[in-house]
């Protein structure tokens, strides 16, 4: 039996780019119809779409579930934040530190005065970590289950550490009260609009980025390695080597996205980083449809806009449908959104096809 | 001399708790390849059932019994938090077979319920159980060495949970059909043993020691819905470390971690332990990355 | 960073001249594989018996033997999945293959089929061969599409293995021996010198292994090919020399007809290596000792 | 007592056996023959349970077992010794015995049952509590005999119980099969690729190429060329 290859426009230029343009034009045209608070609330989800699509890359694509985007976010962030912090402590030293008692500002912090550093490192810290982790894990061949919790301790650990330095880290509180980013207001109407239109413009290109990569040989290696690692190490490379680039990249995109939500949000903490963040990214990606880069983008602003939508009004409700939506998103609808949108919404030949694929991918 | 032995009895103690809470991973990811991110649950719903029932006796008999409830609880711990693990696994687990990555997501979903209910039930704030009195001292061993009997009591009933999972698993016709399992599950599927029967045994199992490790935990400090989450982590470690699914690799794993754990924690500080002994425990999996048990496979 | 990644991937560069023994490039002469006093053992049990194997350049070998001889071990042992625990295995010559990684194998120029279809059931037909031509390439040169003349490889070995027309299909979607087709073709790509195929025909329908055969015939023409296969018929229509493995040793080679002839590979195949007693007569009515006092103990 | 009907069973887009008819009558001992890779384990491995199969329907003492799990297999009276043994290597050797008796009822877990076993098989009884894992092959072999035979089954399947096995315990287990037939309430399905060990316990034979029956017949009517042409390189 021929299966019935799906709709010729679906899958062709049109389709690629038809509902990304979409999704890029209404972001555009969001401030315009948006309150204030609304966008800043836009603007941080679209920090978690980046997020999401960092995650969906090393686990969509590459079948590596790392339950510890978190801290790559979360040190971001605090590369970020350290920055804006010394920004608005001037000559002074930051407040937190005063309270915990430090006298001068510790080495490590000095740096961060420069934007020409701090900015770099929001990628660069992350990115280092991982590929660190990433490649003893990976050369000792740690795949699967063993990759996802030995990155869920590492969530756990970062996130201790950063509770139990205090006088670096802010402790529970993390780093906040920023005043100024470049000499502009933080709260300014002004600047967070500037802030959005620039996270709109980082996730375009985390989403070229991505699509460049996935579309390339190097992401077709990727899915290889998903489905069948031996084979790809039979085919003469190095898997080690992969994938700790790609965990690399991906690392580094979160801490990217950790910088951009800390001007919106104002606040950067070992709670965002810890292991309840880091598995949640999980779930926008398995909602959203792992393996499709638009599906994370849309993953995380739906399950972001439900849980703002539910926990400002219930929040005990949320949390039982956020549980409910973990179990559900695995058992009955593996492909998440978009899946569902390309499997039942078509022609029922591409249903078949579909379903022929997912049977094979299971095998 | 002293400080170190009393760190070796921390150390100890810290295991026991760690053991009691691996054991159930290790056991149904030997059986089902599953873990089960749900596990610190059963902890906590071990600790909440003990408080429970200490209210309860505080309610309807205004106190002098609340003591003696903290031992009742213990059986009753077990059989809840068993009775959950075999809800997870009829409702969630049974259905996710071979598909680990996806159970973690699952289970993950189901822990959220689990600790939602809690706080639902008992409200988010920590809680705390009155420890009985008879607990409340200390047995002086002379020089700085002061042992307490709380730490003392948790180690005893650890000891004797793990003589009884040993009797289980290696005397009793279950735990011998278990291992059989675990070993070759087809072929214990051609010799009569209903696998699925086994399976959700030692789930429960599994679950309800995690519960005693709770209830153990009351002891220690206070109690909150995301109690398990914290202990879990470390299990996760441990089992890494032992090798998935090795019984005796998870016993070794757990000392050794409990162990290093302490004394870290004794040269610095808590955080700066932890950070150590998963950097070592990573180091250590470049040279051995199967654990440090491994089946032997042809 | 690319650069440093690419080096660690060991993409672009020659092959390792690291060899241990002769320093020289390997005599032209040299067998391609050659397997010296090879014994491994699994939990105490012998499966190879300081077994020595060797194969000429260009040669197509069949592997043969009753269940338990320790085909699959020693394909095992070649690609660096089971260790040996004494012997070697010299390579083209000179390439001492103990402890290397697999795709260290790969680059050597081994390229290995497994018993099961292997490809990647997410790539269409032409990325399968897509990625396992680009073995070579840097990391960063994976980031631009193939060139014409990998385009045109890949085109080529489509033809070769016959399957031009599923190029643009899902491999995950394919018929059993279209997959065995494929993961040979992912094989050819690489161009690689020495080939071993573990049970190529298993499962295939007798067109398919009909088409095997001749593909097979046509690859051996410009590469060694070491083949592991039960099925008889086809390695009768292939093979012009065949070694049977028994117990971890080489029992017998040589031409098909000779191997065939073997009474000790008749014993293997049809007996037991013992001296068998009378047969017994037993009270069943219908088992009469016709047949049996007529079974010859061969040799 | 054993009918299996147009059995067809696949491994993915592999198609290992198809159309296979068989019948084992009671009391029986019937051979299933061919070269290895032919689809023989695989053909057990369905009858035991273990594999589903895509078509067909097998029924055992006239009760339609298609779709049962294999422990309800186990419990109606069949009897598993598996290529390679599978002994369960981390048990002790009276573990193992123990094992043999799960499929029956409980109250009919005789211990005293393993008596028998073990005067059966004095290899065995040297030391029960040795782990299984490090006995020898043949004594392997020797264990999952008794382990199948221990609940005395109704059918037993054997498959290839002399690979890898030294001469002078394949003699014992061929006496073993002789006697059991001798005794005649264990049918037994045999599979084998040495002809005269088969023929020489069988009373009707099966042969087997490419996973479809190609020969079958009364182990003395069968045409032996045939047979070897089969079986041989």
């Amino acid at each position: 039996m021929r299966v019935l290859p799906p709709p010729a426009f679906l899958h062709g230029w049109v389709a690629r780019w038809c509902l990304p343009a979409l999704v890029l034009l209404l972001l555009l045209a969001a401030p315009a119809v948006l309150s204030g608070f609304r966008m800043g609330l836009l603007g941080k989800f679209l920090t978690f779409a980046i997020l999401a699509l960092s995650l969906n890359l090393v686990w969509g694509y590459g079948g590596m579930l790392s339950l510890g985007h978190g801290v790559f976010f979360g040190l971001g962030g605090y590369a970020m934040a350290m920055f804006l912090k010394l920004e608005a402590a001037r000559d002074k030293l930051p407040d937190f530190m005063f309270w915990s008692g430090l006298t001068e500002l510790p080495i490590f912090w000095e740096p961060f005065r420069h934007a020409w550093f701090a900015l770099p490192m929001t990628f660069i810290l992350p990115a280092a970590l991982a590929g660190g982790l990433g490649y003893l894990v990976f050369r000792s061949r740690i795949t699967g289950v063993y990759f996802a919790l030995i990155t869920q301790a590492l969530a756990l650990i970062v996130s201790i550490l950063f509770v139990g330095q205090q006088p670096y880290t802010g402790g529970t509180n993390g780093i906040t009260n920023f005043r100024t980013i470049f000499g502009f207001s933080v709260t300014g109407a002004g600047t967070q609009l500037a802030m959005y239109y620039i996270t709109v413009a980082f996730l375009a290109l985390t989403y070229l980025l991505c699509h460049w990569i996935i579309a390339s040989r190097l992401g077709r290696l990727l899915v290889a390695m998903r489905d069948d690692e031996n084979r790809v190490r039979f085919s003469g490379y190095n898997p080690a080597v992969l994938k700790t680039a790609v965990f690399t990249l991906s690392a580094g995109l979160a801490g990217v996205s950790g910088a951009l939500f800390v001007p919106q949000v104002g606040i950067i903490s070992p709670s965002l980083m810890g292991i309840v963040p880091s598995i949640e990214i999980a779930i926008w990606v398995a909602v959203g449809g792992r393996g499709v880069l638009m599906g994370a983008v849309l993953g995380a602003i739906v399950v972001n806009g439900a849980k703002s939508l539910f926990s400002e009004s219930f929040p005990d409700i949320w949390q039982y449908f956020l549980g409910a939506l973990f179990v559900g998103a695995v058992l009955m609808f593996p492909s998440g959104i978009m899946g569902f949108f390309r499997s039942e919404g078509w022609r029922p030949g591409w249903r078949a096809l579909t379903q022929a694929r997912a049977a094979v991918l299971k095998k | 001399m002293d400080v170190w032995a009393l760190q070796i009895f921390n150390g100890v103690s810290l295991s026991t708790i760690l053991l009691l809470i691996a054991l159930g991973l290790a056991l149904s990811f030997g059986l089902m390849n599953v873990i089960n991110l749900a596990h610190g649950e059963f902890i906590m719903i071990g600790a909440y059932t003990v408080y429970a029932l200490q209210q309860a006796a505080i309610a309807f008999t205004g106190g002098p019994m609340a003591d003696w409830t903290f031992i009742v609880a213990l059986p009753l711990v077990f059989l809840i938090a068993a009775l959950m693990g075999l809800l997870v696994e009829r409702t969630v687990i049974r259905f996710l077979y071979r598909r680990p990555l996806d159970t973690l997501l699952a289970t993950w979903g189901a822990a959220l319920i689990l600790q939602q209910l809690a706080r639902s039930i008992f409200g988010a704030p920590n809680v705390q159980v009155v420890a009985p009195l008879w607990l409340g001292g200390n047995l002086d061993l002379g020089g700085d060495l002061v042992l307490p009997f709380k730490r003392l009591f948790i180690i005893a009933v650890a000891l004797v949970c793990l003589a009884g999972i040993y009797w289980y698993m290696y005397r009793s016709n279950e735990g011998r059909r278990m291992r059989a399992v675990m070993q070759n599950r087809d072929m214990a599927a051609s010799l009569g043993v209903s696998t699925r029967r086994v399976d959700s045994l030692t789930f429960a199992l599994g679950a309800g020691l995690a519960g005693v490790a709770g209830w153990a935990l009351t002891l220690i400090g206070p109690i909150g819905p995301s109690l398990g989450t914290f202990y879990v982590v470390d299990a996760f470690i441990v089992v890494i470390l032992g090798g998935m699914g090795q019984i005796p690799g998870t016993i070794l794993a757990a000392f050794i971690i409990g162990m290093f754990n302490t004394i870290f924690e004794y040269g610095t500080t808590a955080v700066v332990g932890k950070v150590l002994v998963f950097t070592l425990v990573i180091l250590f999996l470049q040279w051995r990355p199967a654990g440090l048990m491994r089946l032997r496979s042809r | 960073m690319i650069n440093l990644l690419s080096r660690k991937l060991g993409l672009g560069r020659p092959a390792p001249a690291s060899g241990s023994g002769v320093a020289d490039s390997g005599p032209i002469l040299s067998p391609i594989l050659s397997v010296e006093g090879l014994t491994v053992k699994f939990d105490g049990f012998t499966v190879l018996d300081s077994l020595d194997f060797s194969m000429e350049r260009g040669e197509m070998r069949f592997l043969i033997g009753p269940n338990g001889a320790g085909k699959t071990t020693l394909i095992d042992v070649i690609t660096g999945k089971a260790r040996p625990v004494r012997g070697r295995v010299i390579f083209d010559g000179w390439v001492d293959l103990a402890r290397r990684q697999e795709h260290d194998l790969v680059r050597l120029g081994i390229g290995r089929k497994f018993q099961t279809p292997a490809v990647f059931g997410s790539l269409t037909v032409f990325q399968n061969l897509e990625v396992a031509l680009g073995f070579r390439n840097s990391l960063g040169a994976q980031m631009r599409d193939l060139n014409a003349a990998g385009k045109e490889r890949v085109w080529h070995t489509l033809e070769q293995v016959g399957l031009t027309s599923q190029a643009q299909r899902k491999s995950g979607v394919l018929s059993h021996g279209e997959k065995q087709w494929l993961e040979i073709g992912m094989l050819l790509v690489q161009d690689p010198k020495l080939l071993l195929l573990d049970e190529p025909v298993a499962g295939m329908t007798r067109r398919e292994r009909d088409r095997t055969g001749e593909l097979l015939q046509r690859i051996a023409q410009e590469r060694s090919v070491l083949v592991v296969e039960h099925d008889m018929v086809f390695v009768r229509q292939l093979a012009r020399k065949v070694t049977v493995l028994h117990l971890g040793k080489v029992l017998s080679e040589g031409t098909m007809e000779s191997v065939q002839q073997d009474p000790q590979v008749i014993e293997a195949y049809l007996g037991h290596s013992k001296p068998r007693a009378a047969p017994r007569a037993t009270p069943t009515e219908e088992s009469g000792g016709g047949l049996r006092s007529t079974v010859v103990a061969p040799a | 007592m054993l009918a299996i009907q147009s059995l067809s069973v696949a491994y993915g887009e592999s198609v290992v056996l198809s159309q296979v008819n068989m019948d084992v009558p009671q009391g029986r001992v019937v051979c299933l023959m061919g070269r290895n890779g032919v689809g023989k384990t695989t053909l057990l491995k369905s009858i035991m349970g273990l594999l589903r199969p895509r078509q067909g329907q097998m029924c055992f003492e006239d009760a339609d077992i298609t779709a049962w799990p294999p422990h309800r297999r186990a419990r109606a009276g069949i009897g598993y010794v598996p290529q390679g043994r599978e002994i369960f290597p981390y048990l002790t050797i009276h573990e193992n015995l123990l094992m043999g008796l799960e499929a029956l009822p409980a109250s009919a877990r005789q211990p005293e049952v393993l008596e028998q076993m073990y005067s059966l098989f004095p290899a065995l009884k040297v030391n029960p509590r040795k782990v299984a894992g490090t006995l020898s092959g043949g004594q392997q072999q020797q264990l999952a005999l008794a382990r199948a035979l221990v609940r005395q089954p109704k059918l037993l399947l054997l498959d290839e119980p002399t690979e890898g096995i030294q001469p002078s315990i394949v003699q014992e287990i061929e006496e073993l099969l002789h006697q059991l037939r001798g005794k005649g309430d264990t049918t037994i399905l045999l599979v084998e690729q040495f002809l005269d060990f088969a023929l020489g316990v069988a009373d009707y034979c099966y042969v087997m190429e490419k996973g479809a029956i190609v020969l079958e017949g009364p182990a003395n009517d069968l045409d032996q060329g045939q047979v070897r042409e089969y079986l041989s390189v």
